[in-house]
């Protein structure tokens, strides 16, 4: 117990250090983007057909939240405002706290994420012990098959066509927006089915895109444990096969879970095309919008969100891997 | 000594490829697929020079004997805008595999073989590569330099995309690293260069043709997408800015006239990278003697 | 057990937990009656943005919870023309306005609206950026110098010491009205001290003034009200990630016109998103979206029905004309014979786009409002003619090689045409253009900025030659000339005098002459543009003219289309929508109309 | 021959616990099945220990496999039974009978002792999975049966229960193997190669401990190895297996003092020994023989025998008794051999 | 041609628990190899002597203690300086598997350090491919079916005797053999052997033999000496026949005891000895090392670490109750 709290400090201190590289990374990132936030707001006014004296005034609040203190002044602060756990204030959102917007958004990005990724955990390690096993027939080749390209097709494609196919085409399942427009939300059964039924294409993306990853990783995992001895050892004492599938699948899911950071950090990375096809308002699009915006403080704060996830995911991962592997959690 | 040994050690190169190619249909198809593409790529703009012609009167067509899949926003015909548009896509792919595989093969082998403070400090470089989120970095990036151009885009992939590669081959070399022969190597005095080149790199090599044929399906994503999303501009059509004017101004989605000019793009990205994942299966048995022996 | 499900199963609860924390928790139902879904065509919802009218990305809707004293016609020959808003009716003098406010006017809590909440409302507008305006050439201020409450009902708003503002009248109508008790205290008790000051003749004590008011402005902004108080029509319930509920204001001053009981403002990120919403015929009206004719089709198959109304906007072509050939006139005229606005409008805007046609550097409605017919003949129409393109380059030293025309310094002619990333009716037009440049032989290419940031920032850089640009903005003809002869192209007004500016830094980047020689007479374009924004309508129209003239001869700009406002109506739930030809009305959204007694629920 | 050596033959009546007749085991390749194992005929005696040497790839690992019916894929059983006592023809076993057969009355002790345990539960968890999985219904009797034994081959049974595969050394592991291959009262004791990781202290411990027991158990024990020396040590038979075949079998002592078959001696010339003449010592020439490599025609051996006649490429010899409880498979006469 | 003197290594493991913790692998080894002869380390899998292996051909540095190489003594050289004595002395690896670059043909594999040579030398290319084919010759291969080849396609002795040529190629003057049979098929093992034993003698290579297994010990250095290492440390040395012999430290006894009788052959030796429990790293450092196991312990064991003493002039021990047993197997005269 001592060793794993001394490591899980260990993890801890080496992802700080790496909020902070990320941290000072966007932030000469953000700051070095072209263009301001209230010339922006200008033209989108002007765009939307705001006449030029109103559109100015309103521009001339968004840029008065624009910082115009020296660069390192600005980076200091942001690490002291960072330190406790301040983002600053928004400029898209007129000085609303960074912190907030996020914390809106986040929502609709994490859960989908999640569910998607234990929707495709399940499948993945099935469908990977499947192909394990099965991997001389037809059906073992096929299933693998489906996990490499899976694996390989690009997530906004697979959004795109998942979108034509179920709501386009066969018309079954909705496209865009969070739930039904009508139903009011809360705990009642109407509205948390329109979630779900509007949850279904983007989190179902969010399962396909990762599943080829678990599948493969599976496969080659079970394949690996398979030919251990301690199976055929199993096997040859007449331990039954449930237990022996138990055996099999234990050690071979250890390997999965260095994947599963891989996963967490590829899928927030990607919510940025896919809530951007389904019209979701997570993490991703308020990203986009920050930038479209060129909302800086938003912009950095989105970005160091999404890292500090992969981190805390990595961390998460390693953690899990020393509770299941004896080997390491009694070292 | 075996007969079927020696047999098999006088079978040239090309026979073992072939043999390897020819024992499961798939590969076959995923190479044709992969040489399709590429010839696609290379002789494409030289099918169609100059700017495709525009046809005020005749947009979102839909497929006929003039136009086979159609016409685009602009009444420009959507099998041409394909054909031309796979160079860009295909070169630009090219260009971040080798960035990746060179800086990742470099970082990687050197980090494994020298271990250390050099292992750790290119680690952590590695890790922070890896952190830092691919997809959205590219977005913000893309606002800062318009990296449109096949080199440009190329560089930028490759640049951020080489962590992966690098750790594997990282902890391939460190593996190698206790194996016999490089121990052998060093007691006979051979250099390090020659080490690393002649005794590490062969070895590694099929990791290293692997990961970058799967980070070459991984780039190709990422660069359509970057167009898709819009964020990049760009300098001639290619399948990504296709997909961005079908979904974005011609209404895919909602109308059936511009399906076709949706799906064109869409159908090329899914065959490449099927035919890519059909023929890696191929490049696993070829590089790696025993795999080919064993069956 | 499974292991699977161990992990699994409190994390499918969480999620479900999570999703449904993270909406909010009122249930209150509408309590029946017909539902109208639009969308807000300047607001999508923004999730997490708060229902604050004066930030930036807030949930914030007029004419439906959002009210202004009045709702503007748009009419080009008056601006202060307005729709009553909470203002029964006002009357003008030169320095100020008398406001009588709607009898029953009331706030969706059951208070008065009182010329207090004019007074607050207006010292908050100060705060929102108008107090360091001024200073732009472009922006006539709301100087407003004092409120004063007349009676229960009526509210003097009076100019700042020696302001004599033509706009004045317009610019406080526009404001938003927002209730004392809720914004009130956020206001410091000496603001119109502070006002008072930042008008003042003291520089130094002006801009310390004006720092405070900013101050002010940024909490204000930022500011997130727990519950909706309106005074509209309809106040805002809740806001969903994916749209925005209102419900009618039982309080609301003319409440039996308001026909719906709810209104459901949906989110969209995109174009294509309206379109899909459209197509399912889910909308009753729609503002005005840039469509392609296939996805027209399908909408109008919808039963949806299209109304157009004027846009005033125009996307032109725009010189750089301190790089060589643009500075030629003869090469501007060139290339205008070239360029078939027919053909590009029907690529880049098939729907929206009306084929620029007189080339004044107004829409055409105002062309034709404010030219004589005979001027209006006169103009030079610029049809398409690649032989008459031919001869002015020849004229100005231009040769031919084979197919590709060759500077007057014998160095071939190339294009590079500048679009913006994201502006797909643009970016389809230029490639129209390319193709016609290219094929008249000098090769042209469209070339991409990132954003629109990044465009205007290198725009202004002087980075383009050759480039898109939207012209002809607002009704107001100054507003036109103001973005030929503005800024833009170093003009600028200092105090009575108007001041240029050329060269790198000075955010000239159009480097036309100061003045132009229209039919042997010298025309000042920045002078008289200037001068537009300080008279009456009636006695614009000379000077309007002569910039039409000149602008139609000189071609600062190659003007290629007119938007349209295209909106859509839906008449399933509701009836009597403003019809087209109803420009005032369109150009206001539908919770104006409503409270102009249009949209009735079907029976 | 002389006097020191005992006779242990196997008077004909003595019954057999498990018999091995005319099994054959191939393996699917791009070149067609290939047997393995080719007409293999061994008994087993109960109470005695039968050693079974051969290089690798003799066939020696496919047929302890097959006596649990265990063949791995893509090998399989193509003819021939093993007969065990009490359960029948192994080979004919399938499902749940199988299961139980193994572990139950047939105990195997797996090769590689490092790895014969799943390295994420500690030995007292897997011992109840043994236990559940053959239906014991009093999981605290086989516990302390189990405790029993771990006691017996010298551990601390609290200790090695409560312990994962990674803090035993492999000595240890390979004492565990046994007892879970005996805990549930198994008669026959099959060890693979079970002191081939160990090094030679821990190769003496645990030979010690078979022994024990072996005879403390009344087992019937097979010990497969490609160490003469193991073998030699503890066996009371000796199977000699090349290429297929058996080329010779018979008492361990009789078989080492006076090998019949040219292989058997060529195998124990070419033993490193710490006694005796260094440079009579002889190097076995040529490989051992592989699937694809076994001659399908005539002897085996023939290319590595230094008596090879021609007769040898041609005929198979067949494997006959030529002194009571001794059988071999040579053309060659025993004296010649020895000679 | 190699004086070891004093030779300590010890290992700092990270532990998470408990922090770094100290493990020596060699306590203070010390012995002579002269030229062409041979000396054997026997001990347990974990006693050091692999480690002790990899210091002499320079893989592995060593903490204390001085290592002469042709007279020159070389903790004190740079790793530049030190590179060309180490390179005379090679290593034979345990696993001939891995010891072989499997993407390289033994031809390459054989031909990168003669080329390296050649050129130090002054060969040229047909010297070198001449002395490939020599040196397969000398190791017992036929060139013609080995040069083309992949590790792969060829057995583990025919991969040993690669490994063999190819640490030739540097014409060591001293081979250490680290297992070097253990992972051989036994009908090839011999082979090997006798291969190392032909190269003493016909080129004068020296051999330092290390191993587990006391007969191949016998076998390829009866002439020579043999150090037995128990947890780091020579119990016992002398001249290989003696050692077998007359055995003096228990712990040698036990060694001996172990190895199984060849019965019909051989007939054990009256005086077995086994030992007490197994190896275990964790005990306590002061006192004799194999105190815990030693049938023989007394109190006085557990108090200071004996030191190597003299048992006769060549033979050396570190036992306080030193005592000759017959523990060895003895040999069965076959009637014939």
């Amino acid at each position: 117990m001592k060793g794993f709290l001394r490591r899980l400090l260990m993890k801890l201190i080496a992802g700080l250090v790496m909020v902070w590289v990320v941290a000072t990374f966007t932030f000469v990132l953000v700051h070095s983007l072209p263009g301001n936030p209230g010339d922006i707001e200008y033209d989108r006014l002007i765009m939307q057909g705001t006449p030029p004296e109103i559109a100015q005034a309103k521009a001339a609040v968004v840029a008065g939240f624009t910082s115009h203190e020296p660069l390192l002044q600005q980076y200091f602060g942001y690490l002291g405002q960072l330190l406790h756990g301040n983002l600053g204030v928004s400029i898209s959102y007129s000085g609303v706290p960074v912190a907030d917007v996020i914390a809106s958004a986040a929502p609709w990005t994490v859960l989908p994420v999640l569910s998607g990724l234990v929707v495709s955990f399940i499948i993945g390690v099935a469908g990977g012990v499947i192909a394990a096993v099965k991997r001389s027939t037809r059906w073992g080749g096929l299933l693998t098959l489906s996990g490499s390209l899976m694996a390989g097709i690009p997530s906004f494609v697979l959004a795109l066509l998942l979108a034509f196919l179920f709501h386009t085409l066969w018309q079954i399942l909705p496209y865009g927006d969070t739930s039904d427009v009508t139903l009011t939300p809360g705990f009642n059964g109407p509205y948390i089915g329109s979630v779900i039924t509007h949850a279904v294409l983007p989190v179902s993306t969010y399962a396909l895109l990762t599943y080829g990853g678990w599948l493969l990783t599976m496969k080659s995992s079970v394949v690996s444990v398979l030919g251990d001895d301690f199976i055929l050892a199993a096997e040859l004492r007449g331990i039954s096969p449930v237990t022996r599938m138990r055996y099999i699948a234990r050690n071979a899911i250890l390997p999965l879970f260095t994947v599963l950071a891989i996963s967490v950090g590829y899928m927030f990375g990607g919510s940025v095309l896919i809530e951007d096809i389904f019209d979701y308002p997570g993490l991703g699009n308020l990203l986009l919008h920050s930038i479209g915006r060129r909302d800086y403080p938003l912009m950095g704060g989105a970005f160091l969100l999404i890292t500090v996830a992969i981190i805390l995911a990595n961390i998460l991962a390693e953690l899990l891997y020393s509770v299941i592997d004896p080997r390491v959690r009694r070292a | 000594m075996s007969t079927l040994a020696a047999a098999r050690a006088r079978r040239s190169p090309w026979r073992v490829t072939r043999r390897v190619l020819l024992r499961k249909p798939g590969r076959v198809i995923g190479l044709a697929i992969i040489v399709f593409f590429t010839l696609m790529a290379i002789a494409g703009p030289m099918l169609y020079p100059g700017q495709l012609a525009v046809d005020p009167d005749n947009i979102y067509a839909s497929p006929s004997g003039a136009h086979w899949l159609g016409t685009d926003f602009a009444g420009s015909d959507v099998l041409q805008e394909v054909i031309v548009g796979a160079r860009y896509v295909l070169l630009t792919a090219a260009i971040s595999a080798l960035v990746t595989a060179a800086l990742g093969t470099t970082i990687g082998l050197v980090a494994g073989y020298h271990r250390g403070f050099t292992d750790s400090s290119l680690m952590r470089v590695t890790d922070f590569v890896l952190t830092i989120p691919g997809f959205p970095l590219l977005v913000v990036l893309s606002t800062i330099w318009n990296f449109g151009r096949p080199l440009e885009m190329g560089l930028v992939l490759g640049v951020t995309g080489w962590g992966g590669v690098a750790r594997a081959v990282r902890s391939q070399t460190l593996s190698l690293r206790e194996r016999g022969f490089l121990e052998a190597a060093r007691g006979l005095g051979l250099s390090n260069t020659h080490i690393i080149v002649r005794e590490l790199l062969p070895n590694i090599a099929p990791y290293v043709a692997m990961n970058l044929l799967l980070s070459v399906i991984g780039f190709i994503g990422a660069e359509v997408a970057l167009f898709f999303l819009g964020v990049v501009p760009f300098t001639s059509s290619n399948w990504g800015v296709m997909l961005n004017e079908a979904v974005f101004a011609g209404g895919a989605i909602n109308s059936p006239q511009a399906l076709s000019y949706l799906l064109a793009p869409l159908v090329c990205i899914l065959l490449l990278t099927l035919g890519i994942v059909l023929f890696l299966d191929a490049i696993d048995e070829l590089f790696n003697p025993r795999l080919r022996e064993r069956s | 057990m499974n292991r699977h499900t161990w992990v699994t199963a409190p994390v499918a609860a969480l999620a479900v937990t999570a999703m449904l924390a993270a909406c909010s928790t009122d249930n209150k139902a509408a309590d029946g009656g017909a539902v109208y879904t639009t969308i807000s065509g300047t607001n999508p919802i923004t999730a997490g943005a708060p229902m604050n009218p004066f930030n930036a990305s807030g949930n914030y809707f007029l004419g439906y919870n959002t009210m202004q004293l009045g709702f503007d016609k748009l009419n080009p020959a008056d601006p202060n023309d307005f729709f009553p808003g909470l203002a029964k009716s006002w009357t003008a003098t030169p320095t100020s306005l008398t406001v009588q406010l709607q009898d029953k006017a009331k706030w969706s809590d059951g208070s008065d609206v009182t010329p207090d909440d004019v007074k607050t409302s207006l010292a908050i507008a100060l705060t929102q950026g108008s107090a360091t305006v001024g200073a732009g050439f472009l922006t006539q201020g709301l100087d407003v110098g004092a409120v004063k409450t007349v009676d229960a009902h009526t509210v003097e708003i009076d100019q700042a010491v020696g302001g004599k503002n033509i706009n004045f009248t317009r610019l406080v109508l526009k404001q938003t009205i927002v209730p004392t008790k809720v914004y009130g205290s956020l206001v410091p008790a000496d603001i119109w001290d502070t006002i008072a000051a930042s008008q003042g003749s003291d520089a130094t004590a002006a801009q310390a003034a004006i720092d405070k008011l900013n101050a002010t402005g940024k909490t204000i902004s930022a500011f997130a009200p727990q519950t909706d108080v309106s005074a509209g029509p309809f106040v805002l319930t809740r806001v969903n990630p994916g749209s925005a509920v209102l419900d009618r204001n039982k309080y609301f001053y003319d409440l039996p016109k308001i026909s719906p009981k709810q209104v459901v403002l949906r989110h969209y990120s995109g174009n294509e998103q309206i379109w899909g919403y459209m197509k399912n015929g889910e909308l009753d009206s729609a503002p005005y979206t840039s469509i392609p004719t296939n996805v027209l089709d399908e909408i109008l198959k919808a039963g949806n029905k299209r109304v157009d109304s004027l846009h005033y906007v125009n996307a032109a072509i725009a010189f750089n004309e301190s790089v060589a050939p643009y500075d030629k006139t003869a090469v501007r005229q060139a290339l205008a014979y070239v360029i078939d606005r027919k053909a590009v409008t029907k690529v880049g805007e098939p729907v929206g786009g009306t084929a620029s046609t007189h080339l004044t550097g107004m829409i055409e409605q105002a062309t034709a409002n404010w030219l004589t017919p005979d001027q209006v003949n006169a103009l030079n129409p610029y049809e398409p003619d690649t032989a008459k393109a031919e001869t002015l380059l020849k004229g100005v030293g231009f040769t031919k090689n084979g197919d590709q025309w060759m500077l007057p310094d014998g160095k071939p002619w190339t294009i590079t045409l500048q679009t913006v990333n994201g502006f797909s009716d643009w970016i389809a037009a230029s490639t129209v253009i390319a193709n016609e440049l290219t094929s008249f032989g000098i090769p042209t290419k469209p070339a991409l900025t990132a954003d629109f940031a990044t465009y205007k920032t290198e725009m202004a850089a002087g980075k383009y030659a050759v480039g898109f640009w939207l012209t002809a903005l607002g009704p107001q003809a100054s507003a036109a000339y103001q973005r030929l002869y503005g800024a833009d192209n170093g003009f600028s007004m200092r105090g009575a005098t108007v001041a240029h500016v050329s060269g790198k830094g000075s955010g000239n980047w159009q480097n036309t002459p100061e003045t132009y020689t229209v039919g042997g007479n010298t025309v000042k374009v920045g002078e008289l543009t200037a001068q537009l924004s300080a008279l009456a309508p009636a006695d614009q129209k000379p000077i309007i003219q002569q910039l039409a003239i000149a602008t139609n001869q000189e071609l600062p700009v190659i003007p290629i289309w007119d938007y349209t406002s295209v909106q859509f109506t839906n008449d399933k739930r509701f009836t009597n929508f403003p019809q087209q030809g109803q420009d005032a009305l369109l150009n206001n959204p539908p919770g104006v109309w409503m409270m102009q007694g249009y949209v009735q629920g079907k029976q | 021959m002389t006097e020191t050596i005992q006779q242990t033959d196997r008077p004909v009546d003595q019954p057999v616990e498990v018999s091995v007749s005319d099994l054959t085991v191939v393996y699917r390749t791009d070149l067609g099945e290939l047997p393995a194992v080719s007409r293999a005929s061994i008994d087993l005696v109960p109470g005695q220990i039968t050693g079974l040497v051969g290089e690798s790839g003799s066939g020696k690992s496919t047929l302890a496999l097959a006596m649990l019916n265990a063949v791995p894929s893509p090998g399989r059983i193509s003819s021939g039974s093993i007969t065990v006592t009490g359960l029948g023809d192994v080979t004919k076993l399938a499902g749940r009978k199988l299961r139980h057969a193994r572990g139950g009355t047939l105990g195997y002790v797996f090769q590689a002792s490092q790895n014969s345990l799943n390295p994420l539960k500690t030995i007292g968890k897997q011992l109840l999975d043994l236990g559940r999985a053959h239906d014991v219904r009093d999981l605290r009797a086989l516990v302390r049966r189990a405790a029993q034994l771990i006691s017996e081959v010298g551990l601390d049974p609290d200790r090695v229960l409560d312990s994962y595969q990674h803090e035993l050394s492999g000595g240890m592991r390979q004492r565990i193997g046994i007892v879970l291959a005996l805990v549930l009262n198994a008669r026959v004791l099959i060890l693979d190669e079970p002191t081939t990781a160990l090094d030679v202290l821990s190769q003496a411990a645990v030979l010690d401990i078979v022994r024990r027991v072996h005879r403390d158990s009344g087992l019937t024990t097979l010990i497969v190895t490609h160490d003469l020396g193991v073998v030699s040590e503890i066996a009371d038979r000796l199977v000699v297996m090349y290429g297929g075949p058996n080329p010779e079998e018979g008492p361990a002592t009789a078989v080492l003092h006076e090998p019949s078959h040219p292989y058997t001696r060529a195998l124990i010339g070419a033993m490193a020994r710490i006694v005796g003449d260094i440079s009579a010592a002889r190097v076995l020439p040529g490989r051992p023989p592989d699937l694809t490599t076994v001659p399908r025609q005539g002897c085996v051996f023939r290319d590595r025998c230094p008596l090879a006649m021609p007769v040898c490429a041609e005929e198979e010899p067949e494997l006959v008794q030529w002194t009571p409880g001794r059988r071999r498979a040579c053309h060659v006469e025993p004296t010649g051999v020895l000679s | 041609m190699i004086e070891a003197r004093n030779i300590t290594r010890t290992y700092r493991s990270h532990g998470a628990i408990t922090g770094a913790r100290v493990v020596p692998a060699l306590r203070g080894v010390s012995f002579s190899l002269p030229k062409g002869g041979a000396v054997s380390f026997i001990g347990e899998s974990g006693c050091g002597k692999t480690t002790l292996g990899k210091i002499l051909t320079g893989i592995e540095t060593f903490d204390g203690g001085e290592l002469v190489v042709d007279g020159v003594e070389l903790s004190g050289l740079s790793a530049r300086r030190r590179a060309p004595y180490f390179r005379r002395i090679q290593m034979i690896h345990q696993d001939p598997y891995s010891a072989l670059n499997p993407t390289r043909t033994i031809e390459q594999t054989l031909e990168d350090p003669l080329r390296m040579r050649a050129r130090e030398t002054g060969g040229d290319r047909k010297a070198v491919e001449a002395r490939a084919a020599e040196l397969l010759e000398l190791v017992g291969l036929s060139p013609e079916g080995v040069l083309g080849k992949y590790p792969h396609q060829l057995s583990g002795g025919q991969r040993q005797r690669v490994v063999i040529a190819r640490a030739l190629t540097v014409d060591p003057e001293v081979l250490i053999a680290d297992e070097a049979v253990s992972m051989i098929d036994v009908s090839m093992r011999l082979g090997i052997l006798s291969l190392l034993r032909d190269l003493r003698t016909r080129l004068g290579i020296s051999l330092v033999f290390i191993t587990h297994d006391v007969a191949t010990a016998r076998y390829i250095g009866e002439d020579g000496e043999l150090h037995v290492i128990y947890r780091g440390s020579v119990i016992e040395s002398g001249p290989t026949d003696t050692i077998i012999q007359t055995p003096v430290h228990p712990y040698t006894q036990c060694l001996l005891s172990a190895i199984p009788i060849m019965r019909g052959l051989e007939l054990p030796g009256p005086q077995r000895l086994v030992p007490i429990g197994s190896l275990d790293e964790r005990t306590e450092d002061t006192g004799c090392l194999f105190a815990p196991r030693c049938p023989f312990a007394t109190d006085e064991c557990e108090v200071a670490q004996p030191a190597l003493t003299p048992w006769d002039p060549t033979h050396q021990h570190a036992c306080l109750h030193a005592e000759p047993r017959q523990v060895a197997a003895m040999e069965i005269a076959l009637s014939q």
